[in-house]
């Protein structure tokens, strides 16, 4: 039975945990890097790393997926992404699932496995390993994590929840995360730096940069004030080349802006996360645009896609050939890329803007005391939102659109408090949208963006071939 | 002369009980009640037990409609047969979305979920209130499966 | 026994045909389109087409090969190459091979095949095929092709020769390419364009760009001058953007000035011909980049290379995900990509100048007569000359060397006939070129450029995989 | 005090029979003559008869260095019994390159050159002076394969 500092967990899983003294000396051990280490050196290189996501229900087979993928694929971190019932905390059912059916399982089920197994794979690749789930309360999940001896867990109170479960309170997967971001500041004391990424890509779909980063802010601050000394924002490449590369710098900015100057910050591409397109050729050659996407935005990680994204979760191969399309834009041969400034600059002026207008009531009205409160009031209350939320405790009242360039913008506010001049930019930008008389149609079009890319191609739809 | 509109036609809408995907159910409940039906949607993450008791709060319910993106459609309805044994969602069950983990699909991802007794798998969401029409034009012994 | 109007070619090869009338009929069946509608249509769209090399000595094998690279790879052209027996007219040792041991062929040995057995590749295939060889004197071939049905044959009596064979004269390679060129201007008045490529790669190692571009406008001027109305202008990729894509822009304003009208001229990308990278994924990173190159440059064409191009030649996965790769930059996405046009301009304009003054003085000389003389004449003074010259009919004194940008540039002129405008902007840009003390050290150095890249990588050397 | 020069030590260079591959062959003339050797370079494009010929017109030769780019370093070189036993090429003969067709290379490619009578292969050919040294300091008897 181990205590965990502060981390209140089921105790069944307590229970079969090491002593808390052993796991932080496991922690500490040195024949691999910590993740926050791979990234402070990219940093330095200015070169981004790629990490693909992967989990399988099975053990063996799981460490063979992350051997192949390593061995074909050499991506500086790997994951082990988490099957659906463990995040949403159906212990039982995973171990069912995984009883009865591995493969039938869209991830690793950690906590069924348990730490043994998670040290096992992690000594079966040279990379270091990043927990990837969705968990609104991740708390077992994490004592497994870090008794499995990863320097990585992804998630926070507002991003793995609103887009991850249906109803389970703002206050109670803030305080879920709080604990989980309290043991990482005792860590990073400790000299173990655990890197906490913020998954800014909430329903991966239209996602307006603003919100993204907000809500990444909001749960940084957060985090930093429980003593987190590394934190990574993710931001979903909208596809729009401006915006993202605006939205990607922006993160420094932001960060410096709201963040203490202890806390190391990296910002994070992740590829397309919204409906991918279905042929091979234009799959791949979103990844790419991704991966050039994070080197024009100075990017320290990308989490890449396959082409087999649209159909289901992909094999190892197709994995690697992800991770390469996305490095292969990473070459010295593209020192000649450039992106318009003045655009870039024009974006990253209107989404700081966004940001503060979302972002600073909030931090005003928590006056310096914890922000959870806060948060929740501003989510209630609309003035924070995100699009097609999954959860019941955002009110799904902001409408995107993309305008005729593909950026990211707003076909309705919700009740977000932005100023008249953020809405009339915004507007400014809408004008020529492409249009259809019914919003829905709309929408639909912007939501399938990137299908109509698609009939560009020969009609290599994978389903044919 | 007065006409009184019909009775609304009422579904039951909802993800199954692992499954968190939002962005199709939101869609599918705009489009269902442009279409003219009353939508109960029970959203993410409903386990069976509650499409069970929404269509006991709603036994003019003409379907209940599950969608499934994660993969896990097969494990989060395995408990289908026994609701039904015990009476309950005496309904057409419709079922759509990424029916099985991987990107390989096969044909038992249908036949299973046949097996536990799903009445209906559609490929397309825009197909829905075409078949709740044909549902309803039958008489209740189901259509040849789609 | 056939008599293709004009060639001369063996009897035993000629025995085997069927008749002329015939063959032209076979040519103008329309259920596949010609290699110069394809091309026509590229240039229209803005999209180049992509055509991998490919050819194995057995039949079935070529066959399963074009067909799988079709399926994954999906080009718009595909390739026969010719085995190196075939193309130096040893048809009896390709034919021993071929009966000994067709894998030990280093490519399709067509002329011991057969046209019957061309057509049957042709006919196993989509796209349109094109015949790739290195043949001083191909008139064999050449007739085997067009009784197959072929609409695309590459070569010239100088490209073909110079890196190709050790002593065939010039006034034999150019005879045996007059007598082609005049066949396929007979078939253009037949309504059959045939297009004819020029290797502008020539040893594929350290070309100056205006050698290159010189050698193929004089082979195009002949065939001109015989009729020809599609003519490819192929140039190997260097690896500096600014200097490729100018070389490229400049085919088209070189061919305005010196051929006819009525003669299309699609300029091709070789993509990088020399000293291949060793490392997945530097190889895989060039291969994109000269699909960029060849967008940015205007190329109607690109002939892609692959990621085993440094070990020998690829099967047909590899050589597909080649195709795939080159094609991947022609997406919309990379719309905002731009070169700096200014540098690009300059480098055209001495590109441009460099080529007259090596083109002009053979032209003047010829007067309007066959140029064949004359640029047999100029090879013989070295006043025309190519580097590491494969024959002992070009003098091979003229010695490259890259800028300190890879930039291609002379670092002995030979007896290139260059104004003192040019040779003092040459040395401009080699200042400042790193240099060993040695020459030889040094151009070895520029020859193995690109394995430089793969140091940045992790040693995944394919050898070791 | 005046010293005589050794006299020059000759080698024959080329590239075998069907292979234009010329770059390399430029490189390694270059490098020997730089190194003091007198080469007779064939060039590209060599039959093994003239080869030997060559070997004939300079019987003091050390070695005839033959390169092999193309794939068919086997398919060129298969004379060679033949014509060391008509009582030719009676001297080292080195290969270097890239000596089969493919990109997966196997032992068998090295070996069946070996059993024509190659003498020794390099994979360097920056190796060519240090193994010509190693030739002539040892007496004639081969030295272990490299
Ligand atoms: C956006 C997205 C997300 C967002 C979802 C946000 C949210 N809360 O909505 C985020 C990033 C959070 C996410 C998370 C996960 N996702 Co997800 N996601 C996607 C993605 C990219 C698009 C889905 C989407 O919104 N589409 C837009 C809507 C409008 O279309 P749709 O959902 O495809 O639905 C269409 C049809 O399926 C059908 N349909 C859908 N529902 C229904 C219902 C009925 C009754 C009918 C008739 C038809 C129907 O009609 C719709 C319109 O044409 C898809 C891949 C893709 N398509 O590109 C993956 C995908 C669905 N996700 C997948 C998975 C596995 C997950 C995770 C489990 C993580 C993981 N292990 O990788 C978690 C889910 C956790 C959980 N508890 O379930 C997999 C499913 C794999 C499989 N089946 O093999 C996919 C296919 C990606 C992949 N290739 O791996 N995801
Ligand atoms: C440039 C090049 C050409 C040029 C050659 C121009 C010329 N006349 O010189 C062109 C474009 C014309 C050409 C043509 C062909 N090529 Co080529 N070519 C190359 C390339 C890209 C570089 C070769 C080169 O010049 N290297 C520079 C020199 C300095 O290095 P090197 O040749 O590699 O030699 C090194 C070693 O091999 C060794 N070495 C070489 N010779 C010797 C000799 C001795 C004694 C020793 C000890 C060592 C040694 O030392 C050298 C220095 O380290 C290579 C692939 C690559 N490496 O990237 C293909 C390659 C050699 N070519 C190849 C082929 C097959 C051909 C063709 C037959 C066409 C075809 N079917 O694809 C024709 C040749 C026709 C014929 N009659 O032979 C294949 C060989 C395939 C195989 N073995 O499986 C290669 C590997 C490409 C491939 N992956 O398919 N080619």
């Amino acid at each position: 039975m181990s205590e965990i500092p502060g981390l209140r967990i089921e105790r069944r899983v307590a229970a079969a945990l090491p002593p808390w003294p052993d796991i932080v000396a496991w922690l500490r051990r040195t024949d691999k890097p910590t993740v926050a280490a791979v990234l402070a050196a990219a940093d330095r290189r200015g070169v981004p790393v790629v990490q693909p996501r992967c989990g399988v229900g099975d053990h063996e087979r799981m460490r063979e997926l992350l051997q192949a993928i390593e061995a074909e694929g050499r991506p500086s971190v790997l994951t082990l992404t988490i099957d659906s019932y463990t995040r949403l905390k159906h212990f039982r059912s995973a171990a069912e699932a995984l009883r009865r059916d591995p493969a039938g399982l869209n991830g690793y089920p950690l906590v069924a496995h348990g730490w043994r197994r998670g040290r096992d794979l992690d000594a079966s690749v040279r990379a270091p390993l990043q927990v990837r789930h969705g968990s609104p309360d991740g708390r077992e999940l994490f004592a497994v994590t870090l008794a499995a001896g990863i320097t990585s867990f992804e998630g926070g109170g507002l991003s793995y929840n609103l887009p991850y479960s249906k109803n389970v309170p703002l206050a109670v997967s803030l305080e879920a995360w709080r604990q989980i971001d309290a043991v990482c500041g005792i860590l990073a004391d400790e000299g173990v730096p655990i890197d906490r990424e913020m998954f800014g890509s909430l329903t991966g779909v239209l996602v307006p940069p603003a919100i993204s980063l907000a809500v990444c802010l909001l749960e940084a601050c957060s985090a930093a004030a429980e003593g987190v000394r590394c934190v990574s924002i993710a931001y979903p490449q909208g596809g729009e080349v401006h915006q993202d590369v605006a939205a990607l710098r922006a993160i420094r900015s932001l960060a410096a802006k709201y963040l203490p100057e202890r806390v190391a910050v990296y910002p994070v591409l992740h590829t397309f996360m919204g409906v991918f397109p279905r042929t091979t050729a234009t799959a791949d050659a979103l990844i790419h645009y991704a991966g050039l996407t994070a080197r024009l935005g100075g990017a320290v990680k990308v989490i890449n896609k396959t082409n087999q994204e649209a159909y289901g979760i992909p094999d190892a191969a197709t994995n690697a050939l992800g991770v390469r399309t996305t490095a292969m834009a990473f070459t010295p041969f593209l020192d000649f890329v450039t992106v318009d400034e003045v655009r870039v600059e024009e974006e990253r002026y209107w989404i700081e803007r966004e940001v503060a207008e979302l972002v600073d009531p909030v931090l005003d009205q928590a006056d310096g005391q914890r922000i959870s409160a806060a948060v929740e009031k501003a989510f209630a209350d609309g003035r924070l939102d995100i699009p097609f939320s999954a959860s019941v405790h955002a009110r799904a009242e902001v409408m995107p659109r993309r305008d005729a360039g593909g950026g990211v913008r707003y076909q309705n506010y919700g009740r977000l408090p932005f100023s008249r001049a953020t809405r009339r930019r915004n507007e400014q930008c809408l004008r020529g949208a492409p249009g259809g008389d019914r919003l829905i149609e709309a929408v639909t079009a912007d939501i399938n963006y990137f299908l109509a890319f698609d009939r560009h191609q020969d009609g290599d739809d994978h389903a044919n071939s | 002369m007065t006409t009184t509109s019909p009775p609304p036609r009422q579904v039951i809408l909802g993800v199954a009980r692992s499954d968190a995907h939002a962005v199709a159910n939101h869609l599918i409940a705009m489009r269902l009640r442009e279409s003219g039906f009353t939508v109960t949607n029970l959203g993410v993450c409903t386990p069976l037990e509650e499409f069970a008791e929404a269509h006991t709060a709603h036994p003019d319910a003409e379907a209940v409609i599950i969608g499934s993106l994660n993969g896990h459609a097969y494990e989060d309805l395995r408990d289908l047969p026994a609701l039904r044994s015990a009476g309950l969602l005496q309904v057409p069950v419709i079922v759509g979305g990424n029916l099985s983990v991987g990107s390989k699909k096969s044909d038992r991802d249908h036949e299973r979920l046949y097996e536990l007794g799903v009445d209906y798998i559609l490929g397309d969401a825009e197909q829905l209130p075409l078949l709740l029409d044909l549902l309803r034009a039958e008489a209740r012994p189901p259509l040849s499966r789609v």
